[in-house]
């Protein structure tokens, strides 16, 4: 059975989606889904034992060799990226079971963890298959499926939220499409290694860099990238908790992993870097990104939209990894790839304990939790000085890394403003912080009502926090991954 | 002018683009929005076909000796991508329906109005 | 249109050959143009047509919500779990040769068969739930 | 006990008292206060057990993990980890003496919280003096920081986060912004950040590169309070005065001047500064910042703000004696380490023991009230002659030795400089006492007259100011210890 662990990774939970939804009551629904989301870690964990030992997997769908049939190809980048994204499914899930009572209607439940699974089956499609055209219908996948579990938030803002991301996750997509065709048009096939083939043997042509455009403009909106995040922060701040925090922690790091993919698998490093100055162009956009975002979310007054800013931010440390464009700059990024994921999963799922008892995310409904709710604050802090990039918190792992790659091209001011940027994050936390441990509490009586989170919320929370601190203090296995796939990528020789 | 004519199935694409996407960026009613994306998405569906379109060439059907084929694939590709468009528009046609039932109307312009004065409202309360 | 005759005795004497030219795509699939995308519309479309006529509440008694949605995942597993069968008959995912024991053409066709049978399922019932979801709606009527 | 199990255990100990501290809560509070004072004494005796091994040339190694490929989390004992870690752990017993009388004596709240969090800033202080390479310095001295967050803040009131506030934004900037970059640059050009005798930087960087570096390190060690990152020190005022006790005299500041110390030495090299002039601008800096704290000391006249600013000036006297970058400027500032500990914690003992006693916190307040505490002035007394350095007290001989310092180095400015801070700390430190005793009383004094601070107080201000008195008559153990650091 170990031979067909590539196509059970994605099959099984979208199966798993379809008997989902008729599963009545929602417990029941509820249950399956956590069942499913650890097996699913169990196998991705499994495929990254396996590549991490024996080398890329390839797998033929359908028994039609690789650049005709459609390919499932493992690397220790996308096994990593499968990691990450089987990880926060396989903590969220758990914590999904109460936090979605409160905040979803009951009938609609099972409809939730349907359009979670399938979420999770396209972002787990996305990173494994090794076809460009099976890359756009698992990213509809679970694009269509992100727009449902946004769309189910409480408020009325998470429609209009919904809708907007849809539109503008649509046209991301179709210029996707666009892109896939160009290629497809000059090249005659999908399959990702066939296509790096043979455009690096095609040079003289206009229709790869109309292609190379597309795709970037395209991917650069389901990323977020600024100035083409102006869904995110909405999407993020409506969706139920559980959603966010999957989402955030999931969605936008497989863009990147689509990114990385396209750049240098398809593309190839030579293109993108020489060729098409890719770095002059994102690199601009990620420091604006990285400041610009980091300011907003200072002035935000809903906790939840000032995270999504933050991430936005942090999307803009990613990229920069990336457009330095060399082995550390990589690192550093797939690095971030895996941290933040692990630190705003946390710090979600902390708001999620908050709305769970509170029932609000606005600063002022942060008063005096920290007496109320310690653990859950506590949890808060952790994350959040991870987020800042304090020692001993994988955070502090990503900002060496990212700082070291940016002193190697002796770029001293970038370098500067990410430091920077690090006490901007410190002051839109400590807000917070200072809300829930210096403000005392309201008095009426539905404040004095606010007790603890449950254990159900609390648990995988403080599953992501012992996380983020762990592999701050022991960054061997992701630091060393990283660097084997920031090399697989670049094809340095190890 | 052979340029013009020669791709003539590019100018009815790009022609239809442009007309998509215009519309996706300039209307703020969402049920228009959603027009605009589906001419969008459609104009690609016929930029695909027209790849894959021989002139003189048959549907990819086994028949007794040589005979030239249009490449099916990028017809099955659509066929996908077709799906997928009609799922999203119908999940939009849906969001809108509910957006209708909540705010009582479908302009974003509108809608935007609706939840500043609701913003405005919670500071006040305050 | 409760008392428009003519749309009524239409919808009645079209509604079988509808379903018939729905079928006839879907297992004509194998052999020329077809499949069960355009069966699964053509299907939904019989049913579309008989509750404009005939009015969603008669539409929803001959074929009930639950049921359309159950029709959609039951497409999926039926597809997914095609592609399941040849993994536990030893064969790559989705791989038809080892459907049919030791006949690989005939495996193609079976294979064919029961994927298409899931996607005709779920279209079909996507289709329709979509139609029920927003013409159901209060106030739209 | 092998020295390597007595290192992880002089870290590990104050962990598990604070664990034991909170089980305790408020409820059972002479147990809990047992429990400081148990992991206290045992830390103490820990680092006791390893003075004989270090002074007979032992240096335990210890790696405890590897956050990063190439940068461990290690340790290694050496001389100036251990007097810095010597100082700290004794206090730890003092200061808990003193806590217990200060806090049930002013009825602070959240008791606990603040055992707790004195007890894991301790635990940081020991991972920082052994850190056997700056990456471990480095996220040992940010905890510290964090730590100590919650005590500054400890009153939870509008002027306690402000402080906090400055506190925590200033320490976290200057180490983020500054400190990091010099971390990482070091790693970049020396591929290590090991603390090797004589440096790492030799020959890698050139002397321009070298101020900069320098100066990143120094102004980003923001504990170290260098003019012009001194603001969060009066800042932290706020903090209950066992609280400024532990971090103006032990905990917080020496940590930063103690990292700048391990860094001139074991990072850039004596040689290797003097032989590129790196260190002399900054040498300036730290002598215009003992000048110029000296100067505004006197115009405070709130008694814990005046000893802050004089804690800047002193700090900086460390910090010179680092930047002069020859033996005897290393050894008096190592010295006056130790020196300025004892003496410092007196004065705040003194400074809290008048406010729970008499409710003062101004210096014109303090009129005659030296005949009603006699005890506490006698001690502040003494504290103050120790950070003048006049005799007969412990700041006597490492003032001595920055003194030679500034004459080997051939800096008459600084040794001017060095003259003048003493005679203004004669202006605003020896004044007090000596109003104290001998001015006539307050008025107001006479009216509601005060008694002696509680007994715990009186015992760790007694210590206090005998061990200053003691370090005058016996120097040499410390002396051989210093010496070591210079010779190696």
């Amino acid at each position: 059975m170990t031979a067909h662990l590539p196509v059970l990774q994605v099959v099984i939970p979208l199966m798993a989606a379809a008997v989902c939804a008729a599963l009545r009551p929602a417990r029941v629904a509820w249950a399956f889904a956590v069942l499913v989301s650890w097996t699913v870690f169990v196998i991705a964990v499994l495929l990254l034992r396996e590549v991490l030992a024996g080398g890329t997997i390839s797998y033929e769908i359908g028994g039609w060799a690789a650049p005709w049939g459609i390919e499932y190809r493992i690397d220790v980048v996308n096994a990593f990226v499968l990691l990450i994204v089987s990880t926060v499914g396989a903590v969220v899930l758990p914590y999904a079971g109460d936090s979605v009572e409160r905040e979803i209607r009951r009938d609609q439940i099972p409809l939730f963890y349907t359009a979670f699974l399938l979420c999770l089956t396209g972002l787990l499609g996305i990173t494994i298959t090794g076809d460009v055209f099976n890359v756009f219908v698992f990213l509809e996948i679970s694009s269509l499926s992100t727009y449902t579990l946004v769309a189910m938030g409480r408020e009325r803002g998470a429609l209009t939220a919904a809708f907007r991301y849809l539109v503008m996750g649509s046209v991301g997509a179709t210029f996707i499409v666009i892109g896939i065709g160009l290629l497809y048009s000059v090249t005659g096939t999908l399959n990702m290694v066939d296509l790096g083939l043979r455009l690096s043997e095609l040079t003289a042509t206009r229709t790869v860099p109309v292609a190379f455009a597309f795709l970037t403009v395209g991917i650069s909106l389901k990323l977020a990238l600024f100035p083409l995040h102006l869904w995110l922060p909405n999407a993020y701040a409506y969706a139920p908790s559980a959603a966010t925090a999957f989402i955030a922690a999931t969605a936008t790091k497989v863009a990147v992993y689509m990114l990385l993919r396209f750049f240098f698998t398809v593309f190839g490093a030579t293109f993108s870097f020489d060729t098409m100055q890719l770095g002059f162009v994102l690199l601009p956009l990620a420091l604006v990104a990285i400041f610009s975002m980091s300011l907003v979310a200072i002035f935000q007054v809903n906790v939840k939209r000032m995270l999504a800013y933050s991430s936005l931010a942090q999307i803009g440390y990613i990229t920069l990894g990336i457009s330095i464009g060399t082995v550390t700059g990589l690192t550093a990024g797939i690095l971030h790839l895996f941290n933040h994921a692990m630190m705003k999963a946390a710090l979600f799922m902390a708001l999620g304990c908050v709305i769970y008892r509170v029932g609000s995310i606005r600063i002022e409904a942060f008063h005096g939790l920290g007496k109320r709710m310690p653990l859950t604050m506590a949890a808060f802090v952790v994350a959040g000085l991870s987020l800042v990039g304090v020692p001993l918190t994988v955070g502090f792992i990503s900002k060496w890394y990212l700082i070291l790659a940016v002193l190697e091209q002796g770029w001293w001011p970038v370098a500067a403003l990410v430091l920077f940027t690090s006490l901007m994050a410190l002051v839109y936390i400590w807000r917070v912080v200072e809300a829930a441990y210096f403000h005392p509490s309201p008095t009426d009586e539905v404040a004095a009502a606010v007790r603890e989170a449950p254990l159900s919320l609390l648990i995988p929370t403080w599953i992501l926090v012992v996380v983020n601190v762990y592999f701050g203090v022991d960054a061997t296995l992701t630091v060393e991954v990283a660097g084997r796939a920031a090399e697989a990528l670049l094809g340095v020789p190890r | 002018m052979e340029f013009l004519v020669g791709h003539y199935n590019y100018w009815v694409v790009v022609f239809l683009m442009m007309l998509g996407f215009y519309v996706v960026i300039s209307r703020t009613h969402m049920v228009k929005v959603l027009v605009g994306l589906s001419v969008f998405q459609t104009s690609v569906f016929i930029f695909y076909i027209s790849l894959g379109k021989i002139r003189g060439g048959t549907a990819p059907i086994l028949i007794d000796g040589p005979a030239v084929y249009s490449n099916p694939l990028t017809s099955v590709l659509i066929l996908t991508a077709i799906v997928v468009s009609i799922a999203t528009t119908a999940l939009g046609l849906a969001l809108v329906v509910r957006i209708n039932e909540a705010y009582g109307t479908v302009d974003e312009e509108e809608i935007d109005a609706i939840e500043r004065a609701d913003e405005a409202a919670v500071l006040e309360a305050r | 249109m409760t008392y428009n005759i003519i749309l009524r005795i239409a919808t009645k004497v079209l509604c079988p050959f509808i379903l018939i030219f729905a079928l006839y795509v879907q297992f004509h699939g194998d052999y020329g143009p077809g499949g069960g995308f355009q069966a699964g519309v053509i299907l939904a479309a019989a049913f579309v047509l008989y509750a404009l006529v005939y009015g969603l509440e008669n539409c929803r008694r001959v074929l009930p919500p639950q049921v359309v949605y159950a029709c959609m995942a039951l497409g999926v597993l039926i597809y997914a779990g095609t592609g399941v069968v040849s993994v536990l008959l030893g064969a790559d995912f989705l791989d038809y040769n080892v459907l049919a024991h030791g006949d690989p053409i005939h495996g193609q066709h079976r294979g064919i068969f029961w994927v298409e049978l899931g996607v005709i399922t779920t279209v079909f019932g996507t289709m329709v739930s979509i139609f029920y979801a927003i013409a159901g709606r209060k106030g739209l009527n | 006990m092998s020295p390597v199990t007595a290192v992880v255990l002089a870290i590990v100990v104050p962990l598990v008292g604070a664990v034991a501290i909170g089980l305790m809560g408020e409820e059972r509070a002479n147990l809990r206060e047992t429990a400081t004072l148990v992991s206290a004494a045992i830390v103490f005796g820990l680092v006791l057990t390893l003075t004989p091994q270090i002074a007979g040339g032992a240096r335990p190694e210890l790696v405890l993990g590897e956050p990063l490929p190439g940068l461990p989390i290690a340790f290694e004992v050496e001389p100036l980890g251990l007097i810095f870690s010597l100082v700290a752990s004794s206090l730890w017993i003092v200061t808990s003496i003193y806590s217990i009388g200060y806090m049930r004596g002013h009825h602070e709240e959240n008791q606990t919280r603040f055992y707790i969090f004195f007890a894991i800033a301790i635990s940081a202080v020991m991972g920082v003096a052994f850190a056997g390479n700056l990456f471990t310095l480095f996220v040992f001295y940010e905890v510290l920081t964090l730590s100590t967050f919650p005590l500054v803040t400890h009153h939870g009131t509008e002027a306690a986060k402000r402080g906090g506030r400055v506190y925590l934004g200033l320490l976290l900037a200057t180490s983020i912004f500054l400190f990091l970059p010099a971390v990482i640059w070091t790693w970049y050009v020396a591929g290590t950040l090991d603390f090797v005798p004589g440096g790492i930087l030799d020959g890698v960087l050139s002397p321009a590169a070298a101020t900069i570096l320098l100066g990143l390190f120094v102004f980003g060690i923001g504990k170290a309070a260098v003019m012009p990152v001194h603001r969060w020190l009066p800042a932290a005022m706020v903090a209950p005065t066992p609280v400024s006790a532990l971090l103006h005299a032990v905990a917080v500041v020496k940590a930063g001047v103690f990292a700048i110390l391990k860094i001139s030495v074991y990072i850039f090299g004596t040689t290797f500064l003097q032989d590129v002039g790196a260190s002399q601008i900054f040498a300036y800096v730290a002598g215009a910042t003992i000048l110029l704290a000296s100067l505004v000391a006197f115009t405070k006249d709130n008694l814990k703000a005046r000893l802050a600013y004089s804690t800047i000036g002193q700090l900086s006297y460390i910090v010179l004696g680092a930047m002069l970058a020859n033996s005897y400027g290393i050894v008096g500032g190592a010295m006056h380490i130790v020196m300025h500990a004892f003496g410092k914690i007196t004065l705040f003992f003194g400074a809290g023991a008048i406010l729970v006693a008499a409710h003062r916190t101004q210096v014109s307040q303090l009129d005659g009230i030296g005949r009603m505490m006699p005890v506490t002035m006698a001690a502040f007394l003494i504290g103050a002659l120790s950070i003048t350095g006049l005799p007969p007290t412990g700041g006597t001989w490492s003032k001595w030795y920055l003194a030679l310092g500034t004459l080997e180095a051939g800096e008459p400015i600084l040794l001017a400089v060095l003259m003048l801070s003493s005679l203004l700390n004669i202006g605003y430190l020896l004044v007090i006492p000596a109003r104290a005793f001998f001015a006539p009383a307050d008025p107001e004094l006479l009216a509601h007259p005060v008694r002696e601070a509680p007994m715990p107080i009186l015992i760790a201000m007694v210590i206090t100011a005998s061990v200053s008195i003691g370090l005058f008559f016996f120097p040499d153990p410390l002396f051989d210890l210093v010496r070591m650091v210079v010779e190696s």
